[in-house]
């Protein structure tokens, strides 16, 4: 079937096969390989992409089908031009990552976590991101890095 | 995945016809619920293929039964093996035909299954109230079939 | 890891949701939310030919009090409770608490209410808060729709009213008064982990303190989740006390029927019932500033 | 941590990581990114069964299947040679499809090749396989009665798999027996997977040259290239293992798994390149687990707390082959460590191993060989004694100490920890934690019936594998190596052996020549993973890689120093003993003002450098002359929900001490992974299997890994011990928070419950076990 999804603001239109997940669709079809594939029971987190720049969905559990004639953002699509989202230089700032691959995640999880909640306390961040798994840094620098972005850092909110 | 289950039937028919019925492996083979398709290799070997289907679960297993008759005691005991889903299900069900006494039977059934591969993981909790309605149901069609032979 | 083949079809009313439903019947499957269909499928215990997918139905996208009643559409999102400006109102209390702990953040993004109640898993969340909540859920048939109460409609494990072809349209929560608030105890191992055990109360009270409606029901304790007529017989028109509390507690371990698992035996879960009901009713009470 | 940026060194800074920019664009390289022309997609088709033979294999249906290319089993396998993988440890080999007959559930069966990810699982749906189901083996000490062989390729007919002992076993029963005070509990470390988020994975393609590109998720690229080699007989020339940047590892990316052999087969076979990417529950379910040691520990000591000699038996579950990827001469890795932080008279420890019906494997999460193992036995019994003795645990370990001037400290269980200073790290524990202010509060507590814990863990590591005398994997020996080339303006590349999966080693590689060189680490590119480029290295595991591999760093740059003293000298014209160098730069002696920098050096090796050789480049291969031993001191506070059995941790403090710290943020980072880590195995993780050889934890719904709700803030702490023969007196650091912490955890548990008359609960502590444990206690009471 057809599918046209406009991801990171350029138009892809593709044939697929109906069972075609999200998450492969863009990174198969799209070449986008920024979103990562960690689990199959919507469990890790590491396929979230923002959805009409209002959801986080965790593209393991959508079909590409679903997503056709929609909005979807990835981790590619945070910087514009040379210069990081506040969230990329927050992560970096504060060692919120180390080998990386759950990160595309945890950036799209925070754009709308902040979205709806633009300056959390730490309870909140951290209940907002535990939708996504990491393996590597115990969560506590990606929650500063959170902080950061939010203004919140150091702040007792 | 091990999971044990028992029950009775009160069939409205003798002994022997119960005996016939419950030796015959085509007749056991259509007595699978939800069966699509049996097929007889030999007098105590028969294949079905059941339609399983429990909320979004849904599809065939393919079911090896084994008939294991025992004249003397007037008891059966089937050895089920089934694959599908990229799994397996191991069965061993037993019957007693007792002679009621008053021209009809009751069917005293004991069953195990024991569940392996993705059903089992990630199925483990539809599974056990479905593997302990298929079995009950399997006797039920027994006492059924036979109720409508009379 | 990767689903079997399907038929994939985009219904943009919920009138051809219901036609091709109608015309695939058992082959056929309803993709709202597909937080747990998808996974099933994947592991391809679940192989439906159609997919009928229902989130391009803006008729059902119904999230609003009308009347009596709290309207919630068939592909209304989690989220949209949990971020509803009127859902701090106490009445809707135990709805909220829900909206916080199913499944996790970002799988609440996309899970639906309505999905969940179609979905009947015994450990659900919203089957017991539809419980305590006396909630209906809208069913349309050949013969049109029907409302089902929610005790009629959550038939067994993975089991619901909804018959083949047919399909549910939204759930109504009753529009309690502003002397009733709610509450939802729930223990798991880790966000996103089925409920070990979960209890879901409602009570409403009468002027004068004494209890005029109670629901109380428990999930991960019986093929579906159950109601604990017991305790809500007990806790009618008593006035609130420790004691009561207490017995309310145990008439719900009675009434828990578990599975043992990886998360528990069954001894273990059947006490935690009780548990979570005396915690709930304490903090629903507490919500109606009673302190008990 | 307290980072005071050093004036011009790169030591002890906590640089941003220079790595992280690409990560957090989503421009990462990892293997399933990587795609060819051609390529096909492997599926392996796995055993529900977990014993039993394979009667049949009919693939008729499965080739019918659009897409599907070719299948191929054990038979195809073995009819070419490559039925058996030698395993690591090189005493066992192991199928790489089932031949015969299968030993664990999920055990890869056939492998189908298709042209699409989905018709490649389609494929392997169709495969239909005839089982015979055998008797299962699902435990040790089953197996140990050997009424069912698992194992009837091997020569000697048992599931016994090695005895392993070190120490004096007569000295030590007699010494116990004569102990006025002795302990015994058999404590168990649960099977657990180190599941990194990345699954694991390969793309083998043969080029237009006949070379096979293996694109791999391996920690260890070179030894890969050697083992394969002398597995598929293609030289080694004709071999480039890449390994991209990878998702974790944890020790789960050691072994060389069935799915890349047949990988290479089918790109061989077919022509075409191909790929395999394992799901979550292969992941889980077939790749390399951890620990399954069940340990009979018995300690002796005398009245007031002296320890006089300690006994530890073990009985190891290694799965359906040996492939625990320890060095050689380590049956049992270094579990000779079990003497811990104490200073014991006389030990005795002792392994047997045992197949069974499950995965193969045992080495991963961290362990540092079994480290995790020894640590928590020891550190677990230590509190058991404390509790026996009635003594305060803190004034237990105290009172057996090693003591500062013990260093170099012979263990009685044979080896020389290179230098700590455990009092000084445990009093900074003690003080930041408040111990005295807890120890009130917990009696106040108690007295309200409330349920709190304090568990202590004051572990020593022995990591840097290691000495080429002793260790050596596939009998290549475990040295690491570095190769520094400086580049005209001053700017340059390392390569090194190692790999890294998150450890920064692209920045903390590039602070050690920064350090070393006196040049801006941002301008030294770090080069790892490549076979073709990088020096010959063993990898990254068992956190050796500072130890040995950043040692070879240092010491390379000393050799470009070295050639740069001869072009200063031309430089500032004099003799080449009379340039010293100081303060980053090169100096004529005496006179300060005269001296040059290293960037100056660069550019004249290559434009005016009379004499001398042009170029400024060396590499060194590091044979480490013993392991390094860094030590911590952790402290746990909990308070357990009597009603729920929810155990709540309040507070987690690991104050460190692994020697000198390269990057403090990096170090930070480790230790909050690693403690996560150790939270999660203490109170949920295990791979069990029941009686029937069934796998229970399959996926992430069964193995939980802990999110962000969960995961208690961590709180850390340093004091710093050099290593005395390590170049930079660096020590290993990595795996130092997952072999140190669960025993805090679980000591705090049982410190809780000890007025209940608990004495151990076995990890996963579950709510489960918490309030069966109260129930019953309280039973016992009233």
């Amino acid at each position: 079937m057809k599918v046209n999804v406009t991801v990171n603001g350029v138009a892809y239109e593709r044939e697929v096969e109906a069972r075609t997940l999200l998450a492969y669709f863009l990174r198969e079809e799209c070449g986008l390989t920024g979103t990562h594939v960690g689990c199959d029971t919507s469990s890790c987190g590491c396929c979230v992409v923002v959805l009409d720049s209002d959801k986080a969905v965790k593209s393991c559990s959508m079909f590409a089908a679903q997503a056709d004639g929609h909005q979807v953002l990835t981790v590619e699509g945070l910087a514009n031009g040379g210069t990081l989202h506040p969230l990329q230089q927050a992560f970096w700032d504060q060692h919120g990552l180390q080998c990386g691959y759950c990160t595309p995640g945890m950036l799209l999880t925070s754009i709308i976590l902040l979205k709806h909640n633009p300056n959390p306390s730490e309870s909140d961040i951290r209940e907002g991101l535990a939708g996504n798994l990491c393996r590597c840094t115990g969560y506590q620098n990606i929650v500063k890095a959170v902080q950061q972005a939010a203004g919140t850092l150091g702040v007792q909110v | 995945m091990n999971l044990q289950y028992s029950g009775e039937e009160r069939i409205p028919v003798s002994p022997d016809v119960v005996w016939a019925f419950v030796t015959d492996p085509d007749k056991v083979g259509h007595c699978m619920p939800e069966v699509i398709d049996v097929t007889v290799q030999d007098p105590t070997h028969v294949e079905a293929v059941v339609q399983v289907a429990v909320g979004p679960v849904r599809g065939k297993f393919k079911l090896k039964v084994e008939l294991q008759p025992d004249p003397a005691r007037r008891r059966i005991d089937l050895k089920i093996s089934g694959g599908g889903f990229g799994s397996a299900v191991d069965m061993t069900a037993g019957a007693d035909v007792v002679d009621a006494g008053d021209g009809t039977t009751i069917l005293k059934w004991s069953g195990q299954a024991v569940a392996r591969g993705p059903v089992a993981a990630v199925g483990g909790r539809v599974l056990d109230a479905q593997a302990q309605k298929l079995i009950t149901q399997a006797f039920g069609n027994v006492r059924q079939q036979l109720s409508l032979a009379t | 890891m990767i689903p079997a083949a399907f038929t994939y079809l985009r219904a943009h009313t919920s009138d051809e949701a219901f036609a091709h439903l109608q015309q695939y019947g058992a082959e056929a499957r309803v993709l709202a939310g597909g937080q747990s269909l998808i996974p099933a499928m994947r592991f391809r215990l679940a192989r439906p030919a159609v997919l009928v997918d229902i989130n391009a139905s803006s008729d059902l996208n119904v999230l609003r009090v009308n009347g009596n009643a709290l309207a919630v559409g068939a592909i209304a999102r989690d989220s949209d409770i949990e971020r509803a400006p009127w859902i701090t109102d106490r009445r809707w209390s135990l709805i909220r608490d829900v909206s916080r702990v199913v499944a996790d953040p970002v799988v609440r993004q996309m899970g639906t209410v309505v999905g969940s109640l179609c979905h009947n898993d015994p450990a659900g969340d919203w089957t017991a808060a539809s419980l305590a909540a006396r909630a209906e859920v809208t069913v349309r048939g050949k013969d049109g729709a029907r409302d089902v109460k929610i005790d009629d409609f959550l038939v067994d494990s993975f089991t619901t009213a909804v018959g083949e072809g047919e399909m549910a349209l939204g759930v109504h929560f009753p529009v309690a008064d502003d002397r009733t608030a709610g509450a939802y105890q729930k223990v798991e191992r880790k966000v996103g982990d089925f409920a070990t055990a979960a209890a879901a109360v409602q009570l409403s009270l009468n002027a004068d303190g004494t209890i005029r409606e109670a629901g109380v029901a428990l999930s991960a304790a019986g093929p579906c989740a159950v109601r604990v007529d017991e305790a809500e017989q007990m806790l009618r028109g008593q006035r609130p006390s420790a004691e009561l509390i207490r017995a309310a507690g145990d008439a719900a371990s009675r009434r828990s029927a578990p599975q043992a698992d990886l998360r528990g035996s069954v001894e273990y879960k059947k006490n935690l019932a009780g548990v979570l009901v005396v915690r709930a009713l304490r903090q629903a009470l507490s919500r109606l500033g009673v302190q008990a | 941590m307290s980072t005071e940026p050093k004036s011009a060194g790169c030591l002890g800074v906590a640089m941003k990581r220079k790595e992280d920019p690409r990560f957090i664009q989503g421009k990462g390289h990892y293997v399933d990114d990587i795609s060819m022309p051609g390529m096909l997609f492997l599926s392996l088709v796995r055993s529900p069964y977990p014993h039993a033979e394979i009667k049949s294999i009919d693939i008729s249906e499965a080739m019918q299947v659009p897409g599907v290319k070719a299948v191929i089993t054990g038979k195809d396998l073995e009819a070419a040679g490559l039925g058996w993988l030698p395993t690591f440890h090189g005493l066992d080999k192991q199928m790489v499809l089932a031949i015969g007959k299968v030993l664990f559930q999920y055990q890869e069966v056939a492998a189908v090749f298709a042209e699409t990810r989905a018709a490649a699982v389609d494929g392997a749906e169709a495969v239909q396989v005839d089982y015979a189901p055998l008797p299962v083996v699902a435990d040790p000490f089953t197996a140990k009665t050997d009424e069912v062989i698992l194992r009837p390729d091997r020569e000697n007919k048992t599931n016994h798999i090695y005895h392993w002992e070190v120490g004096d076993k007569d000295k030590t029963a007699t010494a116990l027996a004569n102990s006025p005070k002795r302990i015994k509990e058999r404590i168990w470390f649960q099977r657990c997977h180190p599941a990194p988020l990345e699954p694991c994975g390969c793309v083998a393609h043969f080029d237009s040259m006949g070379r096979l590109q293996f694109y791999v998720t391996s920690q260890a690229p070179h030894v890969y290239r050697t083992a394969l080699a002398i597995v598929t007989g293609i030289p080694e020339d004709k071999i480039h293992v890449v390994s991209p940047d990878l998702g974790g590892g944890f020790g789960n990316k050691v072994p060389v798994y069935p799915g890349y052999v047949c990988a290479i087969v089918g790109a061989l076979k077919i022509g075409r390149p191909v790929k395999w990417i394992e799901t979550r529950t292969e992941n889980l379910t077939s790749t390399g687990f951890a620990r399954d040691y069940h340990m009979d520990v018995e300690i002796g000591a005398t009245a007031d707390g002296r320890l006089t000699a300690l006994h530890v038996a073990t009985t190891a579950d290694h799965g359906a082959f040996d492939a625990a990827a320890d060095p050689t001469k380590y049956p049992a890795g270094m579990f000779g460590v079990v003497t811990g932080s104490y200073d014991f008279p006389v030990a005795h420890a002792e392994v047997d191993a045992y197949f069974t019906n499950k995965a193969p494997g045992g080495i991963a999460y961290r362990c540092s060989f079994r480290v995790t193992e020894a640590s928590y036995a020891i550190e677990r019994a230590m509190d058991i004694l404390a509790d026996e003795l009635a003594i305060d645990p803190v004034e237990l370990r105290r009172k057996n100490f090693v003591r500062k001037e013990q260093f170099p400290y012979p263990s009685v269980l044979g080896f020389t920890y290179d230098s700590g200073d455990y009092q000084k790290t445990l009093d900074v524990t003690l003080e930041k934690i408040g111990y005295q202010a807890l120890l009130k509060e917990q009696v106040e507590k108690r007295a309200r019936g409330e349920l709190m814990g304090i568990g202590f863990s004051t572990f020593t590591e022995v990591v840097g594998a290691g000495p080429s005398k002793h260790f050596d994997i596939l009998g290549i020996k475990m040295f690491d190596s570095a190769e520094i080339r400086i580049h005209p303006t001053g700017s340059g590349i390392v390569r090194t052996g190692t790999k890294s999966q998150g450890q920064g080693h692209e920045t903390t590689w590039a602070q050690i020549v920064g350090e070393e060189l006196g040049l801006d680490p941002q301008n030294i590119m770090v080069e790892e993973g490549d076979t073709d480029t990088a020096p010959y290295g063993l990898g990254t595991y068992a956190s050796r890689s500072t130890p040995v591999a950043g040692a070879a760093i240092a010491m390379a740059a000393r050799r470009v120093r070295e050639k740069a003293r001869k072009v200063a000298a031309h430089m500032l014209e004099v003799g080449e003993a009379d340039v010293e160098w100081k303060d980053y730069k090169f100096q004529v002696k005496g006179v300060p003002a005269k001296s040059v920098t290293m960037k100056e050096v660069a550019f004249a090796a290559y434009t005016n450098m009379a004499q001398n050789e042009p170029g400024l480049e060396a590499s060194y291969y590091y044979d480490p002359p013993n392991m390094t031993f860094p030590s911590g001191a952790y402290v746990a506070v909990v308070d357990i929900d009597r009603e729920t059995g929810e155990v709540k941790v309040r507070r987690f403090l690991a104050v460190d001490d692994c020697g000198t710290i390269i990057n403090p943020l990096v170090v930070e980072g480790q230790i909050h992974g690693g403690l996560t880590e150790g939270f999660a195995i203490a109170f949920m993780q295990e791979i069990q299997y029941d009686k029937e050889g069934n796998n229970l934890n399959t996926n992430f719904t069964d193995y939980l890994i802990p999110t962000s709700l969960e995961t208690p803030a961590w709180e850390t702490g340093k004091t710093v011990t050099p290593s005395p023969h390590h170049p930079i007196g660096a020590k290993g650091v990595g795996e130092s928070p997952n072999v140190g912490s669960p025993a805090a955890f679980v000591n705090a548990v049982i410190d809780a419950l000890s007025p209940l008359g608990v004495r151990h609960i076995d990890m996963p502590i579950t709510r489960d076990k918490v309030w069966r444990a109260i129930r019953q206690a309280e039973v016992l009471t009233t």
